[in-house]
């Protein structure tokens, strides 16, 4: 991946995001407070127009630049989430051009820093459920798998209570919706497929 | 959804240029979406900053004033403030004694203000943080999230602001909130779901007799449904899950809150059912609001908070305030 | 019907219960359905009594303490107390100075308010009388009940109170409350019906993008049905409506009331239309109340209320007032 | 008329009141506050307590008590004005049993005390419009005859605009709505045949 491709992939989250927003807005209605589609909504527009006209010499310039206007922009949960995920994404790759084994590293990075800094373990019904089959995949086969592995494991977060964000204070009643946030996720990676 | 806005985007930078309107004693910053103390930062004293997702109103923006907050952050509706708009208002609340954050047990507002914290601190501000969490609705644990911040917001933001106006450190200030948190638990019931302006339509469907029980105040649904009740039994289920959470008896701070759809008469008539209920079981009622406070956008419901005071407690919630939303002893 | 009560007929009883409760410094009596200063009557200064139907909280009886009513009576959800009721408020009100009855221009109120009046002259209670029409929805005429009383009611009640304060005479009390009234214009818009407890469904349809114009406070229908317009034009309406009635420019206290379901961040938002087309008309907003003060049960909606404003009037204003429902300066 | 058929008259108004209660309701939803059916079901409830064990001498005895108890029972608008109706009655009936042309008189009295209270005119659309040609044919032909008169002008307050009452804030829109005062005084008369 280079720096014009890092730039796509970010164009190409913004876009699926604007298109799926609803979606995401309808999926935490259902256990969440409704904002999910909405606050990537508005981030993911504020990192389109901070990355127009930006100068990026490494792909992860790109990266941390997406992160910081994340955190700066979105609020909420995923904000910080994202926003701390890309960043840490960003400080790895430091050349304007990075092997997908780098990129791997990368995804890892950035998945570590959602853990380190949610506190949620696999299973929680959150992002992180679709973020860690997604890495593994990544790595193995590539992020054709990847995205395919996040859009299954978003899927599998239905059957789960969740543990950690909002929709932990539904108990059970939280059992039988898919979450927001790892559906998010999924589309991450779709983009970068 | 009928609404008295213009833009489902801009409700709450337009509700802010209100309050300005209303409120020249107040500054607003509209870059950031704050409200500001008119004459913060206040030389020496403990600051205090408050904030989270808007549509709670009058928290937060309707409590900065001389004996409470110094400034507030009005995230988009239901969405925690970002750092960068935190920072700012740690900055403009900072006399040089240092600054605390009471900040809601929600994932989101608790990682916002810890980075804000960690961002004020590079800058050489001390942050200390209080996490309300007195929503007894949720189980408590430490492998979820834990439990929502919700009325007692206003308690700690009371008691805390009036032990800061005395000139006390930082470290105290801290001390005292935590102890209100502690000491406070909540309980609501919700009779109808609210419409953001984001998505236009109410959060959940429920039929014309049943209600959600244990709802927080994001338009979520409760812990589970039920039939709609008479007043004095859904007191008593407030009551009973409070002081079995939070046992407890002697003075105590009771609110009796809309969750902003339903009338003051409605809250009188539960109050009057709180009361006997928490006479039978040993706490007095020392103090009381009964009013629409910490609200969820114009949802249909109720909310009780029991604090059990102490004397000093009572002592700092009777000294004199002067906020939009809460006003006495001046 | 979904409402916090116990049972339609006992609404009222026990709302009053349950604001003795929070309110040990006022005094209720259940039997008239009266709200009564802890401390009345007074000795030598006027007393002042206002009431009406119920539904309207935290008008009349949070607005019963020093700086403002001295009794209130509270009759059934929207309907006039009885003579008996505000006689009984009127003895306790008077301290020997005579009593005003600020009285809402309803056939009903001032039938019974009347009857009362003449039954205090006969025990030798002098009783004046002020007739609150301030709501220019509604065409004047003396061929028709004229116009009704809704937000000017809180400014009269506040400033009279003021003056009765600081030992003016019965007259001179009256006085300045006509002028209050006379000076104050009011229009208010509905977004839903009012569901009284009696009732049990709301007082009429109302399709979801439609609103209904110029509207009372007893859940009434409007003058006209209107699509749901922006804030700004509902806002454009209401003073539209006010300054041809009531022209005049300089300084106002201006009331942006909510009717009950309608949430403080909507009001805040109508406030800020509302301050920029009264700035374009050269009306100052000296003072201002925002929030949910003269209310029709869970009716969503707004009023505005302006009161063209003398030196006298907010001097009087500013007094100290100390109620349920409004409290400053003391 | 003696002093137990006047009970029985204010007897079966309070049946006839609270059989129509929810009529009289809906009616008042429409173009007034919807409470005058719950007003009159209180007072006349209250009349009904108040008349038990009550020593009267005369018929006017009923009809003042019935008239006070009006007055410091019912409030609203309807209170005062039934009530001095019913008080003014009872004032000009001064005997154990009246004559029906006394009973005429009083009715006219009654109908003199609601037009000095309240000040409508004919065609207001109010209770009025139902008591002046009920009085009227209660002189002419009787009490059935009056019932029907007030019924039929009831009715007829549909077309009218409403220029007294809460029904007057509507304007135009108080057309096409039968008033509920007029209403509940067919009800009064039809209690009386
Ligand atoms: N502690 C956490 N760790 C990881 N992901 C989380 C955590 N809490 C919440 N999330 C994710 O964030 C999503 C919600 O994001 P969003 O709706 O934007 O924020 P908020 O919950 O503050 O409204 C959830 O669906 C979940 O996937
Ligand atoms: N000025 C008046 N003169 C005669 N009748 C009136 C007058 N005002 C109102 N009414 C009658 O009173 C009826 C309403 O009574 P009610 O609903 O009990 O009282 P309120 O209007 O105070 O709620 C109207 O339908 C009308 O017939
Ligand atoms: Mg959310
Ligand atoms: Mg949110
Ligand atoms: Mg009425
Ligand atoms: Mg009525």
């Amino acid at each position: 991946m280079n720096v014009e491709q890092a730039r796509e992939w970010i164009a190409a989250i913004a876009a699926t995001v604007e298109a799926e927003a609803e979606t995401l807005t309808r999926l935490d209605s259902a256990i969440g407070d409704g904002d999910h589609g909405a606050n990537l909504k508005r981030g993911f527009a504020a990192v389109r127009a901070a990355l127009d006209g930006f100068e990026a010499h490494t792909v992860g310039d790109v990266l941390t630049k997406t992160g910081a206007t994340l955190i700066s922009k979105v609020g909420g949960a995923s904000g910080p989430l994202y926003g701390s995920a890309f960043r840490a994404m960003g400080k790895t790759l430091t050349s304007p051009d990075v092997t997908t084994e780098q990129l791997g590293d990368a995804l890892d990075a950035g998945l570590a820093a959602i853990r380190k800094l949610g506190g949620a373990q696999p299973g929680d019904k959150t992002m992180v459920d679709a973020w860690l089959p997604a890495v593994a995949a990544f790595r193995r086969k590539g992020p054709q798998a990847a995205a395919t592995a996040a859009e299954e494991a978003a899927r599998a977060t239905t059957d789960l209570q969740a543990r950690k964000g909002r929709a932990s204070y539904l108990g059970e009643r939280s059992i039988g919706h898919q979450d927001p946030g790892a559906t998010s996720t999924a589309l991450i990676f779709r983009a970068l497929a | 959804m009928k609404k008295f806005i213009n833009d489902p985007g801009d409700v709450v930078a337009q509700a802010l240029a209100g309050l300005a309107a209303a409120h020249p004693e107040l500054r607003v910053d509209p870059d950031n979406q704050l409200v500001i103390r008119g004459d913060a930062p206040v030389r020496g004293k403990t600051g205090i900053v408050s904030g989270g997702g808007s549509g709670h109103e009058p928290l937060h923006g309707g409590f900065v004033g001389p004996g409470m907050l110094d400034a507030a952050c009005a995230g988009e509706v239901f969405t925690s403030p970002v750092p960068d708009a935190i920072l700012a208002a740690t900055r403009a609340a900072d006399g040089g004694a240092g600054v605390l954050h009471i900040v809601k047990n929600y994932t989101g507002d608790v990682l916002n203000f810890e980075m804000a914290a960690e961002l004020a601190g590079d800058e050489g501000i001390a942050v200390e943080t209080v996490l309300v969490d007195d929503d007894v609705a949720v189980q408590d644990s430490t492998w979820t999230a834990g439990r929502r911040g919700t009325g007692a917001t206003l308690i700690v933001e009371k008691v805390a602001g009036a032990l800061a106006t005395e000139g006390a450190s930082l470290k105290d200030v801290a001390a005292i909130g935590r102890l209100v948190n502690e000491r406070s638990g909540s309980f609501a019931v919700a009779l109808t779901a609210a419409t953001t302006p984001a998505a236009g339509r109410p959060g959940f469907d429920l039929p014309d007799d049943e209600m959600e029980v244990g709802v927080g105040i994001h338009g979520e649904p409760g812990r589970r449904r039920a039939k709609v009740t008479r007043a004095h039994d859904v007191a008593a289920l407030m009551v009973d899950a409070i002081l079995t959470a939070k046992p407890g008896g002697g003075d105590a701070i009771v609110l009796v809150n809309g969750l902003g759809g339903t009338p003051l008469i409605e809250l009188y008539v539960l109050f009057g059912e709180v009361s006997r209920l928490l006479g039978e079981r040993d706490v007095t009622i020392a103090r009381s609001l009964v009013g629409n406070y910490v609200t969820s956008l114009d949802m249909a419901g109720a909310a009780l908070t029991v604090c059990h005071a102490d004397e000093e407690i009572l002592r700092l919630w009777d000294a004199p305030v002067r906020t939009p939303g809460l006003r006495w002893g001046v």
